[in-house]
Order: structure tokens, then C-alpha cells, then sequence
């Protein structure tokens, strides 16, 4: 066992650029994943900031008592759905309008009788903000007597699902393809390292070393390498979320690192890469040696 | 200990190396392997240590039959091996030192014993002084008694020796030579592969020598049938 | 000249794996910068479509004659950064905000005058399509009489602005990262094939050859590789397009593949990479043999 | 022609393998270069092919001066030199044909003349039948005589020659040593390094013995003090 490691150090020592260069090419690789993984995570942080404006609006008929609505108001937020409930009166809905919709501020500024009815703005819980649970609450709250009408922002509701989906989707198809790519990389660089040594294994073996004995340095050393190109490939995503939040004066909040064990995972997907990677090129070579 | 039973050898390009070739070599025995360059000397020792397979016929090797080899046996018939190839075959990014201890390390032999033994093995073909050398900053002869000493460390039973004294002047050549010698003292196999005719000549040890492959004088056959 | 053709042909095919995997490489990473370069365009494709929106409203006094506006409108579509001008009356506006505005389709339903004013919506040309040229053009409408108020959605066409610059600085960082791989990518798999004919090339020199000699098959192997895998790259880059657009039933205008100078350039920078990847390589080990 | 004025040759490594060595070669000498493993001779070599240059004295040879030899003047220097390296150093990835080849190519020969020069060259070391074969493909003196062909393809006016016939058979080494007299014959000089005491006794040929990196002995000189 001492042997092998002796044997693994050497190798790396005694063909530094060979060894550091394929590191760097397991780095890029992973670098590539990572950077692809925290665009995903911060495009999916950005999206639950939408899904926050997921809300149920219902509009109440003309002259609904005050104590009928704040006893529903109390109903409505008992619903395991429902994060809270706010009401709008109709005044304050014309206040609203006033200031947001600015092409008809005229309009408004000239009426005698307010339009707009009053309402109660209905948000969700996060895991619930979606099409089907929108379309749950709304039916249950069309059974209020007081309720003229219910909206949901149907087409938004949806369009975020969408886009969720799909975002799921191309982050599952980019992601593999990087891996791919990775994969790929470290097999060809332990490949032409074992090509480089052709001689040197022809040899050991010629001196009556076992396959298992010639074959063990070469997956530690991958191993190895996939573990330092996985640490080198957080360090440089890490330098670069630095870079970009600091240059584009993002916040922590809206702009997040990975997680300690996303981290890890990048390290062990690193490990696992090499391990993968030297045992097939290792593998295949050594029947032709 | 060795057995050739009809053996031939034909590479995958066509060249027949070795021609229905059969002879014993019992237990003990330092046999001389002679014939001009390109005759198949190399061949039958890369027949021996189980790098080529025969065509046809049957290798016997110490109880191993070379051609019927499973994947796992090969270094154990190996490590039972000393081998001294014609081309030194050294590990370039090794010391002298390390391609020796390396043969050792193989054989899974106490770490304790690797490096007197090394040792010992350099210091017999005289190159305990370059042992911190890598191949390329030796000369010839020098990296030729590397090999030598690689080859002789683990003390195997049988010595496979190809042309080990090509490089070397006439005092290192003696000096080889008594080494082999000593070493099939010792109760060890030891066949060379040679064109030195002036070791060869009136020497007390079996000579086989062959030509285009074919097996053309064997002293211990041709010995036995001059007595009446 | 023959002899380094037979040359570079013998080289290939006596390392085809090592010569494939490393056209391979060069394929992946300049794939990695076509699936980024096909992301960017069609990115800028969809904000062009965005784009396209960008109009300036110019609200009208009550009671403007038609004929004024008829002539008024003449003159605006003269304007140089005009596309097109497009006149909604009162009734037309009303009928809008039914359709458009849910929220208020029933106050509307009950109002016995209309509250909305005539409008005149101007679509600008496209290379006029920012927040400063649309400024201008509001400041000119500002000068008719008939021109109550001129709105352009100040914020939106800012909002886009900004945007494209992002985008366009994104895309620049990020393709340029990419680009920085496959460099690397190249150097090491030619460093590589150097490394394994190390003592090839020294032979070489001792039997006489200069070094222009035994660089020439380097740098038109290199070249040629770089051709090879830029052409795949671009066969795949191809194949993803494809595939991605049939997979989301996205239509060819929508979404399209590179031109083909740009395609060209694909294949070109391949080209140079390996070039300039065997320049550095190869000048630099030489000197080490 | 060469000409060595006190040169030594320490290695980085601190080995000292020549220690101020002068000699002369003129035009058309054939010379041995002898001594035990490790005196020196490869180095000698290596120093008149600019491998290594001299730690310290001057190295002639045939006009070019070695230790300030800019780069790319080493081919040049190397074009009028035949070596037959001690290792061979062939082209692993080439038939036998085409490492002969090479050596005409790279000199820029006319295309038309390569491949009967080649075959003459293959013809003359009794390798033609081989031509096809690469070099794991040929026994160990076969490797040799296609490393001589190579030395000898371009007609060069200096063959360097280190142990050329190692691992040759009887047979083959009289062949390829006439060969080498043949070419010195034509106003070639040659320079051989061997450890082959038949070939050295009672040669007409100069002869210069080393020993630890210094000269002990030169025919040359030694015969002109015994001339009265
Ligand atoms: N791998 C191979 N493929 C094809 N032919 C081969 C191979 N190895 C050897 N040969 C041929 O087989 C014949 C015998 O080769 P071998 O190496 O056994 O000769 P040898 O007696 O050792 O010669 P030498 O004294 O020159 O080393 C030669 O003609 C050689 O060219
Ligand atoms: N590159 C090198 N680095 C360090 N030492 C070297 C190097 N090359 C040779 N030597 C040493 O220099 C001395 C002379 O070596 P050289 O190869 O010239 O000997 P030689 O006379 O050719 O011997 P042989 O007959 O065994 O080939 C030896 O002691 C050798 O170990
Ligand atoms: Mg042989
Ligand atoms: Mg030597």
C-alpha cells in the first residue's frame, strides 16, 4: 500500500505538466457544470420571487358589510393554501388605479361615482403557488354569498408553471451534456497518460507485476485528480460569483452561492469522474499492453 | 523444468521465427543459445516468459504450459523469472536503484529486506556507485548491469538471459559471465542467448543453436550420440 | 511539401484514437461556445421581438377634428425614425379597456360618458427602437396643438436598454470564458501528442532535421484538427438546434441556427485555435527536446 | 577534420566523464575508440554530434566549432554525419524502408533518388528482405543493421559508429565491419566505439583507449614515439 502511494507520487512528480495540466482540464470541465449549476439555481431563485405575486383576488358586491368580510376574511385565512389575506377597500382601489394606471389617471380624476369594487387580495403558501391550487381556492371562494367574482391571473399562474418546466428541462439537458463533456475529458487525459506509459506498464508487467498492481496508482491518481479538478473548479465558480455579483452590485439575497453541500457534490461528482474515468481508460488500455 | 514439444512461431505479418523446434532442459542446466541474428533466440525466450504464444506445438515451463495461460497466471510465471532483455527494457523515470527494488516490490517481498537486497544485486555487477543514476545518464553497459541486477535480485529459479554481454567490455563480460555462473552454482536454470564465441567455445555448458528457426546442433544431443 | 503531407497523414493514423479524441475535444468545447453563441442569438432575436413594442402614444385634446388628425398623421409617418402611425378613437379606446382591462370591465360597463381620450400609437423603426430616440420623438409630438400628453413607456424602453446591455455583456464574458477553454483544451492535446512523440522528434533532430522540419506536420495537423472539430461542432451545434426546436415546437423565425458567415467563422476560429494551439505547444516543447 | 583541445565533459549530475582531452583526426582516418563500461566513449560521440557540448575546451569538427554552435547550424553540422547510436533510436511508427528514408528526406534529397538509395543502403547491411518490417517487428541486430543503413544512406564524409556490431553474430559483424572499411575506403572518416577485442587486435586502424575519461592510450601517437 505504501508502495502505491509512493507510486502515485512519483508519477505525479516525475510528469508535473502532464499531471497538473489534465487537473486543470478536470477543473474546467467541472467549472463549466458549476457555473451552468449557479445560473440554474439563481434563474430558480429569481423565478420563486415571481411566484411570490402568485395571488387569488376576489371582488365583492356592492354594500357588503364590514363585520360579514372581516369574519371571511378570518375563514379564508384558516385555509392551509392561504399565506394571508389582505382587504382592499373600494377607495383604496381607486387610489390604486389612479397612481398605476397612468394612461387612464384622467379618466378617473373626472368620475362622480367610484367604479371599482372593493376586494380581498388572497396570497399563497410557496408550495402551493401553482395553477391547480390557484384554481382549488378560487372555487372554493366563488361559494362565498358575498363574492361577485374570482380571478387568479389564470394565464400568469400558468406561464410560470411553463417556464418552470421548462427551466427545469434545459437545466436537465445543459447539465448532462457539461457532464458529458467532463467525462469525456478526464477519460482522454488518463487515457493518453496511460498512452505515455505504455512502456513503463509493458515493462512492469514483464517483470511479473499483476494487473490489480499496475492498475491501482493509475485509479488513485485519477481519483485524485477528479478530487483536486472538483476543489480548483469551486474555487474558480466561487472567484466568479465573487467577480460577477460585485460587478454587476448584487446582493447575497438575490444572488446566491451553492450550498456547503452542493459544494461537496461538485467535489464528489469530481472524485466520481475520475474514479469513472481512469477505470475505463485503465481498463480498456491495459488489455493492449 | 523446461519443455519444447513441435514448437513453431509465425508472426501476425508472416514470419515463421520458429520452426517445429523440440528440446528439454532439466532442472540445473546452463544452456548456451546461439545462431546468427534474426535465427529466433529472442523469440524462444519471449516464448518462456509467456510475451509471445506458440503457433503450434507446446511450451512447458515450470509446470505452467505457455500456450493454455489464464490472464492471472502470467505474473506468477513471471516472478519465478529472471529476465535480461536484449533492449534492457529499464523504467526511464526510475533510478538504477528503484528498477531494481522495483522487481522486488512485485513480488510483495518484505520492505525491510528491498533495500540490502537491492543492494547486493547492484553491488554484484559492480554498480553499487551509480545507484542514484536515472537510465539515461548511464552508459550502455551500465544500463545493461542494471538489467542484469534487476533480473538476479529476487534469486529465481530460472535465468533468461538475452545477449546480456553485448555492451560490455571484456572485463565486464567476465565479470557477467562469473556472475551467471555463480548463480547456476546455486542450483538455477540459466539459459543465454549469445553470439560471444569466444564464451561459447569450449565451454563445459549445453550449447543449442539454431538457424532460421530451426533447431541445427545441440551439444547435449550430439554429445550423447557420439558415445558408442 | 509532400513528404510533411505524407507525414501528417501517417501521423494520424498511426494515433488514431489520440487524433480523433483530441478532434473530439476541440469539437466539445467549440460546441460549448456554438450552443452559447445559438442561446445569445436567439436571445437577442426574442428582444428584438420585445422590441418591436416600443411606441409612443400621443394622447388627444377632446374634440380634435378628424381632418387635423388626418393630416397630422401624414406628417408623423414622414418622420425618420417612424414606422407607422396607427389612430384609435374614443369608442375604440373604451372597447379596449373592456377587453384588456378585466378588472375594470364592469365599472366601464356601467358609465354613461366615455372617460378615455383619442390616441395616436406610433411604432418606431427598429434601429430607433431605444429610450433616447423614442424621447425625441415625444418631445416633436409635444408640438402639436392638438397633443394633450405624449406617453412612451419611459421605464419599459429604459428597462429594455439595460437589458440588451447585459445581455450583450454576458454573452461577451461568457463566450470569451468558453473561448479560454477550448484554448486550453487544444494546447494540452497537442502538448500531449508532443509529449508522446518526445522521442520521435528527437530522433528526428539528431538525424538532421530542422526544426521548421519537424514543426511543419505539428501546426497542419493542429490546423487541420481544429478545421475537423469545428466542423462538428457545428454538425452538432446543428443537431441540438434541431432537435431543441422540434422538441419545443418552436417555428424557424422564432428561433434560428447561425448564418452561414457565421457558421464559417465557427469552423474559421477552429482553425485558428489549432493553429495558434500548435504554435505554442510545439515552439515550446521543441526548445525542452 | 575533428579535432578535441583539452576538453572535459562534467554532467549535471557530477559525474565527470571526460577530463581534458586532446586529439586529432585528420581526413580519412578509420579509428577505434576503446575502453571499459563507462570511459567515456558514448560521450565522446555525443559531444561530435552536438548532443552534449564540452563543459570546458574545444571541439572541432569539420569546420563547425561545437560549444558555440547556434541552433541552426546543429542540423547542418548533423547532415554530413552518419551516427549509429549505441540504442539504435529508431522510429518506432516507421517500417525499416522509411527510417532509412528519413535520413534522405530531411536532408531534402531529390524524391526520385530516395527510394533506390534507401534499398541500396537496406541492401548493403543484408536487410533488404526486411525493408517492410517495423522495428518491433525485427530481432535485436536486425534493429542494428537498419540503424547502420541509416547512418550510411546519405554518403556522409564522417560515419560515427558506437558499438555497432553489440549485437551482431559472427557473421554479421565481419559484414558490417567490411562494410564500414569499404566506406573508409572511399576518403570516409570513421569512428567506432567497441568493446570487440577480435576486431581491435592487430588492426591496421588508429586506436584510442580511454580510461575513466581520459586517454591512456592512442596508437597513433604511441606508434610515432616508438619510430626512432
Ligand atoms: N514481433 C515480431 N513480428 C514479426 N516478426 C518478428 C517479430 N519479432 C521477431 N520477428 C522476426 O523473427 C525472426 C527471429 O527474431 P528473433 O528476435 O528471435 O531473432 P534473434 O535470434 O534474437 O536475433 P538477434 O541475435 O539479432 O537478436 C527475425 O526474422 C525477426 O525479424
Ligand atoms: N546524461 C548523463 N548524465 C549523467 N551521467 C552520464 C550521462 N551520460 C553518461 N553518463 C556517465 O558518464 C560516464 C561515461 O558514459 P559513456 O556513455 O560515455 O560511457 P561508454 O564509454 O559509452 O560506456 P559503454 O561502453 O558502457 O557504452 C558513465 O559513468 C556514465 O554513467
Ligand atoms: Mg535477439
Ligand atoms: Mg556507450
Amino acid at each position: 500500500m505504501r508502495l502505491t502511494w509512493r507510486e502515485v507520487w512519483h508519477s505525479f512528480w516525475r510528469t508535473p505538466l502532464l499531471s497538473s495540466l489534465s487537473i486543470i482540464m478536470i477543473a474546467f470541465s467541472l467549472y463549466s457544470v458549476g457555473l451552468f449549476g449557479l445560473v440554474a439555481t439563481n434563474f430558480r431563485h429569481t423565478l420563486s420571487d415571481l411566484a411570490e405575486r402568485v395571488e387569488v383576488v376576489a371582488f365583492m358586491l356592492r354594500g357588503t358589510p364590514i363585520e360579514t368580510i372581516t369574519l371571511a376574511s378570518e375563514d379564508i385565512e384558516a385555509f392551509p393554501e392561504v399565506l394571508s389575506v389582505n382587504y382592499v377597500s373600494e377607495d383604496e382601489a381607486l387610489a390604486r388605479a389612479r397612481v398605476e394606471l397612468v394612461e387612464f389617471r384622467e379618466a378617473y380624476e373626472d368620475l362622480a361615482t367610484n367604479p371599482l369594487p372593493a376586494s380581498l387580495e388572497i396570497r399563497l403558501r410557496p408550495q402551493f403557488r401553482n395553477a391547480a391550487q390557484a384554481r382549488t381556492v378560487a372555487e372554493r371562494l366563488r361559494a362565498f354569498g358575498f363574492v361577485d367574482d374570482v380571478r387568479f391571473g389564470q394565464d400568469w399562474v400558468e406561464r410560470l408553471d411553463r417556464i418552470r418546466n421548462l427551466a427545469g428541462i434545459v437545466g436537465l439537458v445543459i447539465g448532462a451534456a457539461f457532464g458529458l463533456v467532463a467525462i469525456v475529458i478526464i477519460g482522454v487525459t488518463i487515457r493518453m497518460t496511460v498512452l505515455h506509459r505504455a512502456r513503463e506498464i509493458s515493462i512492469m508487467r514483464l517483470v511479473g507485476a499483476t494487473n490489480a498492481f499496475v492498475r491501482r496508482p493509475f485509479l488513485i491518481e485519477g481519483t485524485l485528480r477528479g478530487v483536486l479538478g472538483g476543489a480548483l473548479a469551486l474555487g474558480m465558480s466561487f472567484a466568479s460569483y465573487r467577480l460577477f455579483a460585485s460587478g454587476m452590485g448584487l446582493s447575497g439575497e438575490s444572488f446566491v452561492f451553492f450550498t456547503p453541500s452542493q459544494a461537496g457534490l461538485i467535489v464528489g461528482f469530481g472524485l466520481l469522474l475520475g474514479l469513472i474515468g481512469s477505470l475505463i481508460s485503465v481498463g480498456r488500455h491495459l488489455r493492449h499492453v | 523444468m523446461i519443455r519444447f514439444t513441435h514448437v513453431s512461431k509465425t508472426f501476425p505479418n508472416g514470419t515463421g521465427a520458429l520452426r517445429d523446434l523440440s528440446f528439454h532442459i532439466p532442472r540445473g542446466q546452463f544452456v548456451f543459445l546461439t545462431g546468427h541474428s534474426g535465427a529466433g533466440k529472442s523469440t524462444i525466450l519471449s516464448l518462456l516468459y509467456a510475451h509471445d504464444r506458440p503457433s503450434s506445438g507446446e511450451v512447458k515451463i515450470s509446470g505452467y504450459t505457455v500456450g493454455a495461460l489464464r490472464a492471472s497466471e502470467v505474473p506468477k510465471l513471471r516472478r519465478r523469472l529472471g529476465v535480461i532483455f536484449q533492449d534492457f527494457r529499464l523504467l526511464e523515470h526510475r533510478t538504477a536503484e528503484e528498477n531494481v527494488a522495483f522487481a522486488l516490490e512485485v513480488t510483495g517481498a518484505r520492505r525491510d529486506t528491498i533495500s540490502p537486497r537491492t543492494m547486493r544485486a547492484l553491488t554484484r555487477v559492480g554498480l553499487a556507485g551509480k545507484a542514484r543514476a536515472y537510465p539515461k545518464e548511464l552508459s550502455g553497459g551500465e544500463q545493461q548491469r542494471v538489467a542484469i541486477a534487476r533480473a538476479i535480485v529476487n534469486d529465481p529459479p530460472i535465468v533468461l538471459a538475452d545477449e546480456p554481454t553485448g555492451n560490455l567490455d571484456e572485463r565486464a563480460r567476465n565479470g557477467v559471465f562469473q556472475l551467471l555462473k555463480d548463480i547456476h552454482a546455486g542450483g538455477t536454470v540459466v539459459i543465454m542467448a549469445t553470439h560471444d564465441m569466444d564464451l561459447v567455445r569450449d565451454t563445459p555448458y549445453r550449447i543449442v543453436e539454431l538457424r532460421e528457426g530451426e533447431l541445427v546442433y545441440d551439444s547435449a544431443v550430439d554429445e550423447a550420440d557420439d558415445t558408442p
